[in-house]
């Protein structure tokens, strides 16, 4: 394993540092590893977060439109909630806080457990829970569908929200349109590797792919021999339309990096699925193409569409500017 | 049986050697249906508590077990950071005022540490998650004592009792956890989260037989 | 080797044409492989370009504030004079067209060429040669230094300088002035596979990092073990500090990925930079820390820093909107 | 000697041959010093003239000549696209009004070639070049005209300097090109660019020769 770090324990606590000593208007808050804003917004604050290994994701979203602050876990481990509170304390401009969760359960336990807290501290908090990950069943059994890239629309439309001045609950509700709207599957090429474990997640032969892994590494829904990036849009794209109908609307679209797949096949990948969206009349109104949701240095790619209206294609375009993502302005 | 802080900071002790002694083991697990983080989350959680251990020594039971909740939850993280830490913060509340703990006592620590678990994590026994070490610990805990059973006897049959609740894991289907995203539900693996539940009432019990 | 691709020949035009979709105010010139705006400035036109396997550049630097046109050669081999001419045409509006080249031979010999050519179509058109990588010898009787990272600066530069409506010859000084103000210097954990060639471009043991690799998998200065990030930051930082004097001044720090680095490491690696520019009174004005020079799939990183005057950093800050960067607006 | 459009095309598509036949040594002598894609850049103008084959092969000389030129220069790319496509470009001149070259205007053509890759790539002979086997070619094609050499045997000594001068490469020390990078500037290795012009000469000599 070769990694450009110091020590594995130090990883999550100098990526935030870096972070913050890139962005002046951002603080690192130590110890509870929190990235916020240096100067409230004096709105509705959105506050994220998970397990770390997703850089950009989640500190990388703080900014103007978007997070007001993230909270980072250890590497693939969800805060913990005294974490959480501190997130939610460094976001509270007295308007109250919407907490966007990703669909894990580690996630949710601790992000419940600090909203409840966070609560009796007076402070008026909500939750959104994301679950785009279509190479998941849908199941209320089960914990169900994981949140992954879609996530990032999810951030954008929330804080964009807030930024129009409105209050919790109507923040809340865009959160959860776009939460109804967004749909995700991702392929790995090759593993991630955890600093602490130093040595790949899976195992994937020479010509092997794995299709519907996790971001955290987790097995994916099957394994496959490599393929085309035509074949692979067309994999891809085929279980979002399965699980949803994007026909004759109009999208914003994501084709998310890992984290070590060149941006050269990225764009190839993005001109395949553009093609397959043309094809089933489908006008993309917005393309997102790079590293926005990676599981540290796997190879590999998700797509991500999310169906506008009206409000949702205002709020996407609305200006943000965050450290990982730039839009209008 | 009369378990007090400092006997109990001594089976934190012994199941930290015995989490360290596992780090492949562990790993592997957690590699084959997770995301491979699981031993490594454990024993940082763990091994803050062996750094804490002089001081936590010093402490009433009950803020013993706060402090105890309080550090895992924070150290660990990820899911059995917040169950852990919870389940300990919750079992305190039972200890207020005791010096030490008798067999029932421990018995009632442990109850409710699983009803804490089950009711924060949503799950049920057969979930496949380190609940199915501790439901049959706490049953054969349970069982013993309505029996009368002496009391190193008792404690082999919970130590037993756990390791074969982790075992059964195997063939169970995930409904918690990350291992619910494998296509098979993680069938034919051991839940590592389990594993290390029986490694943990396993320390326990045989810390606490050694004085008997 | 495992890429998103459909064949290796074809990997540049379609990564163009996937950028082309993704950023609806550019266009695609398909054989030529030119990426220019839709819409010409009216000013003093940019035109870069180069071998491919740099994505985002230089395609993804055109666009508002930086480049007027962008000329992608096939992988690691210059654009041939054809190519670079349509790109001259492309971005000039009459008030003539500077090209910022990266000095390696068959970069100059082309773009010299095209220069000559299109002097002769009557565009008036200059320019000049990046060589910031301080890795190698500054020797007038060799080819001397290779450009790398820095060159986005040097786009930066002038296109901010020609937006300002200033004339070619004011444009071209500012980006004089850049190049003699920037230097980089570059390492590699694992080298990148060209998508033709199949394996990759040179091999580094278990422990190896290759110190000083140009990005195109030319071997490097010398190999070493395995560094921790401090180090790292270190060995990077002091052959800048040997070749030009930046103690006490204000800089413009770039942590660059070759391609394959987790966004992750580069911030643990800026948080060293950072530390160490500290400490030698150096004031970092403004940084970026992402995949901005990159060599394909290559592992690895690069630290560039430009000394900044008055002139220099408001030219730097000012609005550029490109998909490769975006600064102000 | 007697070379027109016809055989310089029969020439062409020799060089592609041996070209082709040489994919894994060209590459790593470019992988070893330099950027790994020479071989395969070569190989693209090549197969691009062998496409156009048909259609060169009516082309009066000095517009064969012009044509290889462009279509190697957009073709080739990088260093060795724009070094041909200048060279042939600039010999092409030379040859207005010929309908074929004699051993003379064969010299001529390539001390012309030789002097735009010179002048182009600010390059000289010992720099570790493609000019490393041209130009010995040259000298060996002159000299071989001055003492009125048999042309079977002439082309013999020309196709023989361009192979010595090729791996004469070997021990130089790069000025100019990827190599000048490494910190042995190259030293021990061939340079590929040299190989693929003794291809080249190669491939001419044997293809002339054949016909005397
Ligand atoms: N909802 C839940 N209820 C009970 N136990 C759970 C639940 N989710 C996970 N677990 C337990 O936690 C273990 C995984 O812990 P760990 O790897 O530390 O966290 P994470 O899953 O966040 O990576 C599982 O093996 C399982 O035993
Ligand atoms: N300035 C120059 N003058 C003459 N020959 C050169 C020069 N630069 C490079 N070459 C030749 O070109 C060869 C490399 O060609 P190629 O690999 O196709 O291009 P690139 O170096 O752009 O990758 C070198 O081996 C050398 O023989
Ligand atoms: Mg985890
Ligand atoms: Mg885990
Ligand atoms: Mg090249
Ligand atoms: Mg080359």
């Amino acid at each position: 394993m070769k990694k450009i770090i110091n020590h594995p324990d130090l990883v999550v606590s100098e990526t935030l540092k870096g972070l913050a000593l890139a962005e002046p208007t951002l603080e690192y808050i130590p110890d509870v590893e929190v990235i916020a804003k240096k100067v409230k917004s004096g709105r509705v604050g959105i506050v994220s977060g998970g397990g770390s290994g997703h850089e950009p994701a989640h500190a990388g979203y703080v900014g103007a439109g978007m997070l007001d602050a993230a909270v980072a876990g250890n590497m693939f481990s969800s805060p913990s909630p005294d974490r959480i509170i501190e997130g939610i304390r460094r976001a509270d401009s007295g308007k109250g806080v919407l907490l966007v969760i990703k669909n894990y359960s580690g996630d949710i336990m601790n992000f419940e457990l600090a909203e409840e807290i966070a609560r009796m501290e007076g402070i008026e908090v909500d939750h959104v829970i994301v679950r785009d990950d279509v190479a998941v069943e849908d199941s209320t059994y089960s914990t169900g569908r994981r949140g992954i890239a879609g996530t990032v629309y999810v951030h954008k439309i929330a804080g964009a929200k807030a930024a129009t001045g409105a209050d919790l609950a109507e923040v809340k509700a865009a959160a959860e349109k776009a939460i109804a709207n967004v749909r995700s599957m991702g392929m790995a090429m090759a593993a991630c590797t955890l600093p602490a474990v130093g040595r790949p997640n899976f195992e994937l032969g020479e010509n092997e792919i794995e299709i519907g892994m996790g971001i955290h590494g987790e097995p994916g829904v099957h394994k496959s021999e490599v393929q085309s990036a035509k074949a692979l849009a067309k994999t891809l794209t085929d279980f979002l339309f399965a699980d949803y109908d994007f026909d004759n609307s109009r999208v914003a679209l994501l084709v998310n990096g890992l984290g070590a797949t060149p941006i050269m096949e990225l764009y190839i990948l993005n001109a395949e699925v553009h093609e397959i969206l043309k094809s089933r009349g489908i006008r993309v109104v917005h393309t997102l193409v790079g590293n926005y949701m990676t599981s540290i240095d796997m190879a590999g790619a998700s797509v991500t569409l999310m169906k506008l209206d009206d409000e949702l294609e205002e709020l996407l375009l609305a200006p943000c500017r965050t450290p990982g993502l730039k839009i209008g302005g | 049986m009369r378990i007090d802080s400092q006997l109990y900071v001594a089976y934190l002790l012994r199941a930290y050697e015995l989490i360290r002694a596992n780090e492949t083991y562990v790993t592997d697990l957690d590699l084959a249906t997770g995301d491979g983080d699981h031993w490594a989350n454990l024993n940082k959680g763990f091994a803050k508590l062996n750094d804490l251990s002089e001081e936590l020594k010093t402490l009433p039971l009950n803020a013993l077990f706060q402090k105890i909740g309080m550090t895992m939850m924070a150290t660990i993280g990820g899911s059995s950071g917040v169950l852990y830490g919870g389940a300990y913060i919750a079992a305190g509340k039972k200890l207020a005022g005791k010096e030490f703990m008798t067999a029932e006592d421990l018995r009632d620590v442990l109850q409710e540490m699983l009803n804490d678990i089950q009711t924060r994590g949503k799950a049920q026994r057969g979930f496949k998650t380190m609940i199915d070490a501790l439901a049959p610990a706490v049953d054969a805990f349970t069982a013993g004592l309505e029996a009368n059973s002496d009391e190193k006897e008792l404690l082999g049959s919970v130590k037993r009792a756990a390791e074969a609740g982790a075992e059964a894991t195997k063939k169970m289907e995930a409904v918690r956890g990350r291992a619910t995203y494998q296509a098979d539900k993680g069938v034919g693996h051991l839940d590592p989260g389990a594993v290390t539940m029986a490694y943990q009432i396993s320390a326990l019990c045989d810390t606490v037989a050694e004085t008997l």
